[in-house]
C-alpha cells in the first residue's frame, strides 16, 4: 500500500460565529479583503453561548482538526450575558480536552467584535498556522483505538 | 422528504471571478433532496427573485438555500421572495460565499471547493428546517434619546413633530451639548449660539418633549418595541417647580473656585451654578462636592437669598422608570486628554490651549469676554502657531488611529476669525494634510488662505517649548526641506476627539456594539447607517464616528425618522427562532431558567403522557414573546429537552457534519 | 443497626412513613442492595455495615413520585447529592423522612480480594479490623486498607440535610482527609502524550453499561441525551470509537457544578475506570477558576455553570497554563 | 559580492525591522530631530529613501554620522515607524564594508583630552567602526 | 536590602564620584549596592539591528548574574541603564533575539527576561520613597535653583525604558525637591546633548549643549545635575554659551545625607 506522506494537509476547521459581532466581523473582513486560509469554514449561531461542547466534539468526531469559537467580547453581548457562559463552559471543555491529552492548540476562543475585520482575518490565519504545526487531528478519535 | 431549490449567486463578477458557480450548481444538484440547482447574475434582483419563485411553484420546492452574499445582507430579502412564492419563510437558508469565500480568496480551486462545501453545509441545514411562525409584540409609542447636544435635540424634535412622545436623559445641568460651547460654525460662519439657542428653546417647549437634565440612564432591559429604562435624576438641590432663575444664588455663593466645565476649566464657576447664560432649563443644581453647606454643614447662603424659597438641600435622587419603544443614543464627544503629549508643552505652558478653549476664549460669553488673549499674561497676542492632528492619525498607544474630520475646517475657521478681527496677528498652521471634503469646505480654507493671509506651512511640529515669555516651536517645513523654529505668543492644539467616555457603559446596557475606538458601531455602513445591529437602537452624532454639525443634524433626522417608522407600528413582528422545549425530556431542574437573561423561561406542573405513564411533572416552558432566542437555555440543559428553533441541535449537528465530510 | 430497624418501625407504625429506603442484604455477605421496605416484616432482611456504599438519594426520584412519604437512611455524603437534587426539583423534601447515619467508611471489597482473601463467606468488623469468614477458614484484615478510595478522601461526616441523626453526631470529625485531587494533580503534570496514554487505556476498557449513568445522583434525567434523538447519539453502543469518550466527555460535563464527588460512578463501574478523575478535574477547575464551590452544601446558590463575573478567566489559560 | 540597492534596500528593512510602509509623511521625525540642520538627508527622508530603494544616496549621505541616537523621532512617531533604526542600519551597512570605518585607533589620541569618560571612545568605536 | 549592581566602564574611571557617592548614599539609605561579578563593559549603545546579537551579551551576561543572586539589577550610568533595560526588554520579548543569546551564552538556565532592572533613582523614587529621603536629608540644599538634565537615554524610547513621562518627566525634580533644593523645570531637559557624537561632531555637540544650557538659564537654574558622566562631560566641554556648574545626582544626595561637605 503506498502511503501518501507527501500529501498537502489540509486542515478542516470550524468557526462558530456569533451573529451580531464575529459572523458580522468575519463579513468586514470579507468586504475589507483580508484573506485567511478557505481551510476555516463558519457556522453562524446566534450567540456563543449557543455552542455546545456536543457541536465540537462532533466536529472532531467527524474529522475536524481544529475548533474555534467567536463571540462578542465580554460585555458587549448582544444577548447581555451569553458569552459570560460561553467562556465557563469553554473554558472548562477546553480544560478538559486537554486532560484527556488532546493538544490544546485544536481548540480556541476569541472576542471578535462587528468592527474587528483585521482581528477577524489575523485570527483565523494564527489559528490555522497552529493547526498546522499540530497536523491532523487524531487523538480525539483515538481515545478508544484498541478495540 | 424535502423538496430543495439551490440557487447560486454570480453577484456579477464579485462571486463569479473566484468561485466556478457553475461547479457548485452541479455539486449542489447532486445532493440528496435537492431537486432544483441553477445560477444567476444578481440573485437578489428582481429577475433573480422571480427565478426562485418560478421555481418553487414548478417545482414543488419545499426548501431553499441561496449561495450569495451574507445573510446579514439579503437573507430577508430571499424571505420574502419565498414567502410570495407560498412557502414558509423560515425554509430559506443562505450560504455566504461572497464574504466568506470569493472575497477572502484568491485561488479559484479553492474557493470553489469551500463554496461548495458552504452550499453543502446549508442543504444539510434546510433539510432539517421547519416551518416557524412569527409572532407580534406590542410598540410602546414613545422614544429616549440619550444626550441633549445638538443630535439629541434634533433627533427629539423630528420624532416629536410626528407626534410621539419623547424623553431626553442629559447627564449635564443643561442640553445645548458641545455646540453650545462653540463661538462661530464652519463655513459659514453662523454664531453658534444664535442657531442652537432657537432648538433648545423649542425642545423645552414642545408638549411632546420631557427633558430629564442632570439624569443618566441607570438600567436598560426589553427589547425592542418595549424597552424598559430606569432614568437616575440626580438630586439638584434646587426644586425646579420653585425656581424662578433669577441667579442672586450663583451671584451670592460664597464658594467660587470650581473650575467651570462649561469654560473648559478656563475660569471657575460658583458652587450652585447654571453652566451658561441660556441654560435650558435655566434653574442651578448645587455641586454638592464644591458646596461649602455640603461640606461643613455651614452656609446657607443661597436658601437665605432664594426670595422663591427654591433651595433644597434634602433632596435625593430619584429613579423614574418608563417604557420606550425605541432608544437613541446621542452621547456626543469629548476631546481626548493631551498628558502625554508633552511635547506640546500643554501642561506646562497656559498659553498652549486646545482649539476647544479657543472656542471659549473666542466667545462674547467665554472667560475672557471673546477677548483675545493669553492665559498667562492675558496679553494680546502677536502671533499665533496652530497645530493639526493632535492625537488624531496617531497608531501609538497615545492617541486615536482616525481621523477627527473636524480640524482642519474649525482650524481655518479660527484662523480666519483671528485674521478678521485682530490683522495684526501672524497666524501660522502647521498641517500634515489639509481635509476639506464638504459643500464649500476647500472654498472656506483657500480664503483663509488667500484672503486672511493665513501661513500653512506642510509639516507636524516637533516640539513647543516655553521659552522667554515666549513659545519656541520647533518644526520642518516639508516642501522646503527647511528647520523652522519660531517665536510664537501662542500655541493652539487641533486635539483628537473621541466618544463619550460614558459610551461604553450605555452601550453594555443597551447591547448594543462598539468599535475599538468606543464609537458606536452601525448596522450596516453604508446601508443602515444611523441603526445599531440591536433592534430598536438608533444612533445620532459623534458617537457613532466623528462628524460636523450638518452632518450630525442630517443623522439625527435619519435617526428619527427611524424611529418615527419604528413607532409608527401597532405590532412588531417577532423573530420565531426561539427556544422550545420538549416536555417529555425536561426534568425541571431549572438550569435554563437561570441563564435566561430575559426571564423567559418559567415552570408548570403539568400533566404529561410519556408513552403511556401518566404523571405530573416540572416543565419548562418559554414565553415566546420575551424570548429573544440566544440559545443560552439550551447548552444549560442536560437532557437536550430545551432547542432552538430554527438553529436547533439537528441543525447545527448537520451543518458541522457537511464541513467535516 | 438495630436502632436504626426499631425507628424505622416506629416511623412505620406511628404513619409518619409508608415504606423505607434502605440497603437489604444480598447473597453473598458483601453485597447488600438498595431496597424498599414496606412492612414492618420486610425489615428483617435490612441490613447497615461498611458495604452499603450505595448512595440512596438518586432513589428517592422515584419515591418522591409514590403516595405516602418515604423513610430514607443517607451517610453524610449521601446528603450532598440529596442537597443537590432538591435544588434540582428533583426530589421533595416534604416527601422525604431523613435518618443521618453514621458512616465509620464504605468499603471496597475488591481491594480485599486482591490481597489475596478468597472464598470469603461472611464479614463482620472488630475496631480497626475486618475478620472474614472464608471456606479456607477465618482470616483478618485491617479496615482502613479495605476502604473505597472516596474514603479515603472524606468530604466529613456531618449530614447536610437531615430529620434525625442515629449512630452520628453534629461536628464529628472526617475520616481519613487525603487530597483528593491529588492523581488529578498527577495527570496534570504528564505530557499530553503521556495523558493521552493513561486516557486511552482506562476508557477503551468501557462496554457502555450504564452503571455509572445509572448510579449518579446527578446523572438523573428523564431521558439521557444519549437516548433521545438530538444529537444523533441515541442507541448507539459502541459503534463508533469515538463515542466512548464522547458519552464519557459529555457526562461529566453534564453533571459539572453539579457532581458532589459522591464517587458512585467509580464504585460501580464493572471495568473499574477511575471515572471520578474525570468530575474531579472539573471539580478542581471550578474551584481554581470561579472559588471554592461544593455542590449540595446548599439547595440555592448558582451552580458555576449557570453563573458567571466579569472577570472570568479565558479559555486561553488552558493554553497558558499548559506552557508553564 | 555586489547587491542591487533593491536588494540593500530589503538588508536595511529587516536588520532595522522598520515597516517604511507604515510612514504618513507627516514630517514629526525631522521635526524633532536636533540634528536636523547637519543632515544632508533628512529623518523623514531616510524613510521615503528606503522605501523607493535609494540607497546609495544614503551610503553616501553624512546624516548618518550626524544622527545622536537620541529617539526623539522613535518617541515621537505618530504611526510607530522607528527613522533612528533605519538610520543605524544604514550605517551599519556602510561600515560593515571594508574601509568604511569613520573612526580608526590611529585619530584617537588626538582626540583626547583629560576628562574625556571611557563610555564616549566605547560608543564611538561602537558607532562608527566595526 | 541588597540589590545587585552594574556599575559600567565610566563608574571605575573618570566618574568615580557618581559611583562612590551613590555607595555611600545607598547605606545610609539602608540599601546595599553589590556590585556583579566579572561584568564587562555594556557597549554605551544600544545595537538596533536585529542581527545584532554578540554587541548585547555583556549586557544578558549581567542581567543573569543577578537572576542567579535573585536580585534587582541597579545601574547609575545613563547609557548603561539605557544598554541593559533595552537588551532586557529583547530577551523577554524578541524570541530570535532570545534563543540566539542564549545559544552563545550556554547558561545552566536559559535566561528570558526576568531580571527587574532599576535605575538608581527609581530605586530612591519606588522602593525607599522621596518622602522617605527627605526625612534622612539631614543638610537640606535650602536655596539651591538647581535643573534636572534628563538627556534622551533614560527617557526613550519610553514604550521600553518606562521611566518617567518622556516628555513631561518629574522623576529628578522630585528627588531635587527632596533633597531640599528648588527644582527648575525647563523645556530642554529631554533634549539630546550629543554626547555620543562629541568626539567626532565638535559643532553640532556645541550647538546642542549651548541649547541645553540656555533653556535652563532662561528658567533661571543656576546649576545642572546629571546621572550620565557622557553627559556631564560633554555639558561642560562643547558648546560656547555661559555655563553652568553640572553636577552628578549623587554628589548631590551624598551632601545633602551629610555625608560630604560641599
Amino acid at each position: 500500500m503506498q502511503v501518501e506522506n507527501n500529501k498537502e494537509f489540509r486542515p478542516k476547521i470550524v468557526a462558530f460565529c456569533c451573529n451580531w459581532c464575529s459572523y458580522a466581523g468575519a463579513d468586514l473582513a470579507g468586504s475589507s479583503r483580508l484573506a485567511y486560509p478557505a481551510d476555516v469554514k463558519i457556522i453562524r449561531v446566534p450567540c456563543s453561548c449557543r455552542v455546545n461542547p456536543m457541536f465540537i466534539l462532533r466536529a472532531f468526531q467527524k474529522g475536524a482538526d481544529g475548533v474555534i469559537m467567536c463571540g462578542c467580547h465580554p460585555g458587549d453581548c448582544h444577548y447581555t450575558s451569553g458569552n459570560y457562559y460561553a467562556r465557563r463552559r469553554m473554558t472548562l471543555l477546553f480544560s478538559m480536552l486537554d486532560y484527556l491529552g488532546v493538544e490544546n492548540g485544536r481548540t480556541r476562543v476569541e472576542w471578535v467584535s462587528a468592527a474587528e475585520g483585521v482581528k477577524f482575518s489575523t485570527t483565523m490565519n494564527e489559528f490555522v498556522a497552529k493547526i498546522h504545526s499540530l497536523g491532523e487531528n487524531v487523538r480525539l478519535e483515538d481515545l478508544r483505538c484498541k478495540n | 422528504m424535502q423538496r430543495i431549490g439551490v440557487f447560486v449567486c454570480h453577484c456579477g463578477s464579485n462571486i463569479a471571478a473566484t468561485v466556478d458557480v457553475a461547479r457548485v450548481v452541479e455539486a449542489a444538484a447532486k445532493e440528496p433532496g435537492v431537486v432544483h440547482a441553477e445560477d444567476y447574475q444578481y440573485m437578489c434582483s428582481e429577475a433573480g427573485q422571480l427565478k426562485i419563485r418560478e421555481a418553487i411553484k414548478e417545482k414543488n420546492l419545499t426548501g431553499i438555500v441561496v449561495c450569495s452574499c451574507s445573510p446579514r445582507m439579503h437573507e430577508n430579502t430571499f424571505r420574502q421572495a419565498a414567502e410570495r412564492a407560498g412557502i414558509n419563510p423560515y425554509m430559506v437558508e443562505i450560504a455566504n460565499i461572497r464574504e466568506h469565500c470569493s472575497w477572502i480568496h484568491k485561488d479559484m480551486e479553492e474557493a470553489t471547493e469551500k463554496a461548495v462545501i458552504l452550499a453543502r453545509a446549508a442543504i444539510a441545514k434546510v433539510t432539517l428546517n421547519a416551518p416557524l411562525q412569527a409572532g407580534t409584540s406590542k410598540v410602546v409609542k414613545r422614544a429616549l434619546v440619550i444626550g441633549g447636544g445638538i443630535a439629541g435635540i434634533q433627533t427629539a424634535l423630528d420624532i416629536a413633530d410626528a407626534g410621539y412622545e419623547v424623553d431626553i436623559v442629559e447627564k449635564t445641568p443643561s442640553i445645548g451639548g458641545r455646540m453650545s460651547q462653540l463661538d462661530k460654525t464652519f463655513p459659514t460662519l453662523d454664531c453658534s449660539a444664535c442657531i442652537l439657542t432657537p432648538k433648545m428653546v423649542e425642545a423645552s417647549a414642545h408638549e411632546k418633549i420631557t427633558i430629564y437634565t442632570y439624569s443618566e440612564v441607570e438600567k436598560v432591559s426589553g427589547f425592542v418595541g418595549d424597552f424598559t429604562v430606569d432614568i437616575r435624576k440626580k438630586a439638584r438641590s434646587v426644586d425646579m417647580s420653585k425656581c424662578t432663575g433669577c441667579g442672586v444664588c450663583q451671584e451670592k455663593c460664597p464658594s467660587k473656585k470650581a473650575p467651570s466645565e462649561f469654560n473648559r476649566g478656563l475660569n471657575t464657576r460658583s458652587a450652585i451654578y447654571t453652566p451658561f447664560a441660556q441654560a435650558i432649563p435655566n434653574v442651578p443644581v448645587i455641586d454638592r462636592e464644591n458646596c461649602i453647606k455640603f461640606k461643613t454643614g455651614k452656609c446657607g447662603v443661597c436658601s437665605k437669598v432664594c426670595q422663591a424659597g427654591a433651595i433644597d438641600y434634602d433632596q435625593q435622587d430619584e429613579i423614574v422608570t418608563q417604557n420606550y419603544g425605541a432608544i437613541v443614543v446621542a452621547t456626543g464627544f469629548d476631546t481626548i486628554k493631551l498628558d502625554e503629549y508633552d511635547e506640546y508643552s500643554y501642561s506646562t505652558s497656559p498659553d498652549v490651549i486646545t482649539s476647544l478653549e479657543l472656542e471659549r476664549i473666542m466667545n462674547a460669553a467665554g472667560p475672557t469676554k471673546g477677548h483675545l488673549e493669553r492665559m498667562s499674561d492675558h496679553k494680546a497676542p502677536k502671533s499665533m502657531v496652530f497645530i493639526q492632528c493632535v492625537g488624531s492619525r496617531c497608531a501609538d498607544r497615545r492617541g486615536k488611529s482616525y481621523c477627527s474630520k473636524i480640524c482642519c475646517m474649525y482650524t481655518a475657521k479660527h484662523a480666519m476669525l483671528i485674521r478678521d478681527k485682530y490683522p495684526d496677528v501672524e497666524v501660522t498652521v502647521f498641517y500634515i494634510d489639509v481635509r476639506t471634503p464638504g459643500k464649500n469646505f476647500d472654498e472656506f480654507y483657500r480664503r483663509a488662505v488667500e484672503e486672511y493671509g493665513v501661513n500653512y506651512i506642510k509639516g507636524q511640529v516637533g516640539k513647543v517649548s516655553e521659552k522667554g515669555d515666549k513659545l519656541l516651536v520647533q518644526g520642518v517645513d516639508l516642501i522646503d526641506n527647511k528647520r523652522i523654529l519660531m517665536e510664537t505668543d501662542m500655541v493652539v492644539l487641533a486635539t483628537a476627539i473621541e466618544p463619550n467616555k460614558d459610551v461604553r457603559k450605555i452601550a453594555t446596557m443597551l447591547t448594543a456594539s462598539i468599535d475599538t475606538n468606543n464609537f458606536l458601531t452601525e448596522s450596516h455602513a453604508k446601508l443602515r447607517p444611523v441603526e445599531s445591529p440591536t433592534a430598536g437602537i438608533f444612533l445620532s452624532g459623534v458617537c457613532q464616528g466623528p462628524k460636523d454639525i450638518p452632518e450630525t443634524v442630517a443623522q439625527a433626522g435619519a435617526a428619527a425618522v427611524k424611529v418615527v417608522g419604528l413607532l409608527a407600528k401597532d405590532h412588531l413582528v417577532t423573530n420565531p427562532c426561539v427556544a422550545k422545549s420538549n416536555e417529555l425530556f425536561c426534568n425541571g431542574c431549572s438550569s435554563c431558567e437561570k441563564v435566561c437573561p430575559y426571564g423567559a423561561i418559567s415552570y408548570e406542573e403539568k400533566e404529561v403522557n410519556d408513552h403511556g405513564i401518566r404523571e405530573t411533572r416540572r416543565v419548562a416552558v418559554v414565553n415566546s414573546a420575551l424570548c429573544q432566542g440566544c440559545g443560552a437555555c439550551t447548552v444549560a440543559c442536560p437532557s437536550g429537552a430545551m432547542d432552538l428553533q430554527g438553529f436547533s441541535n439537528r441543525q447545527i449537528l448537520a451543518e458541522v457534519d457537511a464541513i467535516c465530510k | 443497626m438495630q436502632e436504626l430497624v426499631k425507628r424505622a418501625k416506629e416511623l412505620l407504625a406511628d404513619g409518619t412513613v409508608v415504606r423505607v429506603l434502605g440497603w437489604k442484604q444480598g447473597d453473598l455477605g458483601y453485597n447488600p442492595e438498595p431496597a424498599y421496605f414496606n412492612s414492618e416484616e420486610e425489615l428483617k432482611d435490612f441490613v447497615y455495615d461498611g458495604f452499603c456504599g450505595a448512595n440512596l438519594s438518586k432513589y428517592m426520584i422515584e419515591a418522591c413520585k409514590m403516595e405516602g412519604n418515604t423513610l430514607v437512611f443517607l451517610k453524610p455524603c449521601d446528603t450532598y447529592s440529596f442537597n443537590q437534587l432538591i435544588k434540582e426539583h428533583r426530589v421533595k423534601r416534604e416527601k422525604a423522612y431523613i435518618i443521618g447515619v453514621g458512616c465509620k467508611g464504605t468499603l471496597d471489597i475488591d481491594k480485599v480480594k486482591n490481597a489475596g482473601i478468597k472464598g470469603i463467606e461472611s464479614i463482620s468488623q472488630d475496631g480497626d479490623t475486618l475478620k472474614l469468614k472464608t471456606i479456607y477458614g477465618e482470616k483478618e484484615f485491617p479496615f482502613n486498607d479495605a476502604l473505597l478510595e472516596r474514603c479515603t478522601v472524606c468530604k466529613g461526616k456531618t449530614h447536610q440535610v437531615y430529620d434525625e441523626l442515629i449512630g452520628a453526631a453534629e461536628g464529628e470529625e472526617a475520616g481519613p482527609v487525603g487530597n483528593r485531587f491529588e492523581m488529578v494533580e498527577k495527570l496534570e503534570a504528564m505530557s499530553p502524550k503521556e495523558r493521552f496514554e493513561f486516557w486511552q487505556g482506562e476508557l477503551s476498557k468501557c462496554i457502555r453499561c450504564n452503571a455509572c449513568r445509572n448510579a449518579c445522583p446527578a446523572c438523573s434525567c428523564l431521558k439521557c441525551v444519549f437516548d433521545s434523538n438530538q444529537f444523533d447519539t441515541a442507541q448507539k453502543a459502541n459503534v463508533d470509537t469515538f463515542e466512548e469518550q464522547m458519552f464519557h466527555i459529555i457526562r461529566a460535563f453534564h453533571v459539572a457544578g453539579r457532581c458532589t464527588d459522591c464517587g458512585e460512578c467509580s464504585r460501580v463501574c464493572p471495568q473499574g475506570i477511575p471515572l471520578h478523575l474525570l468530575n474531579r478535574k472539573f471539580i478542581k477547575d471550578i474551584n481554581e477558576f470561579y472559588g471554592e464551590y461544593q455542590a449540595g452544601e446548599d439547595t440555592d446558590s448558582r451552580a458555576p455553570l449557570t453563573n458567571y463575573t466579569f472577570e472570568d478567566v479565558e479559555p486561553g489559560i488552558v493554553v497558558e497554563r499548559g506552557q508553564k | 559580492m555586489l547587491r542591487t540597492e533593491k536588494e540593500q534596500a530589503e538588508i536595511i528593512k529587516e536588520i532595522s525591522g522598520v515597516n517604511t510602509k507604515k510612514c504618513m509623511k507627516c514630517g514629526k521625525c525631522s521635526a524633532s530631530c536636533p540634528a536636523y540642520d547637519e543632515m544632508d538627508i533628512r529623518p523623514h527622508q531616510f524613510v521615503s529613501y528606503v522605501q523607493n530603494g535609494d540607497i546609495n544616496a544614503l551610503l553616501e549621505s553624512k546624516s548618518i554620522w550626524k544622527c545622536l541616537s537620541c529617539f526623539a523621532c522613535v518617541e515621537r512617531c505618530p504611526r510607530d515607524v522607528k527613522p533612528a533604526r533605519l538610520i543605524e542600519a544604514v550605517r551599519l551597512m556602510v561600515i560593515r564594508q571594508r574601509g568604511g570605518n569613520y573612526l580608526t585607533p590611529n585619530e584617537v589620541p588626538e582626540l583626547l583630552d583629560e576628562e574625556l569618560p571611557q563610555q564616549l571612545l566605547a560608543s564611538a568605536f561602537r558607532k562608527y567602526s566595526k | 536590602m541588597v540589590y545587585s549592581y552594574y556599575p559600567g566602564c565610566t563608574l571605575k574611571n573618570k566618574a568615580q564620584d557618581l559611583d562612590k557617592y551613590a555607595r555611600m548614599s545607598a547605606e545610609a539609605l539602608g540599601f546595599t549596592l553589590e556590585e556583579i561579578e566579572e561584568w564587562q563593559c555594556c557597549g554605551a549603545v544600544y545595537p538596533q539591528a536585529s542581527d545584532e546579537i554578540a554587541t548585547k551579551l555583556s549586557a544578558v551576561r549581567a542581567l543573569n548574574s543577578a537572576k542567579e543572586k535573585d536580585q534587582d539589577l541597579v545601574t547609575l550610568c545613563s547609557a548603561c541603564h539605557h544598554v541593559i533595560k533595552r537588551v532586557n526588554d529583547d530577551m523577554k520579548h524578541v524570541e530570535d533575539i532570545r534563543t540566539r543569546a542564549n545559544n552563545y551564552l550556554e547558561l545552566e538556565e536559559p535566561y528570558e527576561g526576568e531580571t527587574q532592572v532599576l535605575h538608581f533613582l527609581e530605586v530612591l523614587r519606588d522602593r525607599v520613597g522621596f518622602d522617605v529621603l527627605k526625612e534622612k536629608v539631614t543638610n537640606p540644599l535650602t536655596g539651591k535653583k538647581i535643573g534636572a538634565y534628563y538627556g534622551c537615554m533614560l527617557l526613550r524610547p519610553s514604550s521600553v525604558m518606562a521611566f518617567d513621562d518622556p516628555e513631561n518627566p518629574t522623576i529628578m525634580e522630585d528627588f531635587i525637591r527632596a533633597l531640599g533644593a528648588e527644582a527648575v523645570v525647563y523645556p530642554y531637559r529631554n533634549e539630546c546633548c550629543g554626547g555620543y557624537i562629541s568626539l567626532k561632531e565638535k559643532a553640532l555637540a556645541g550647538n546642542l549643549v549651548d541649547q541645553v544650557m540656555e533653556s535652563a538659564a532662561d528658567k533661571g537654574a543656576e546649576e545642572l545635575i546629571t546621572a550620565c558622566p557622557l553627559c556631564l562631560y560633554n555639558l561642560k566641554n562643547s558648546g560656547s554659551a555661559k555655563k553652568l556648574p553640572v553636577h552628578y545626582i549623587t554628589e548631590l544626595l551624598a551632601q545633602a545625607l551629610g555625608l560630604i561637605t560641599e
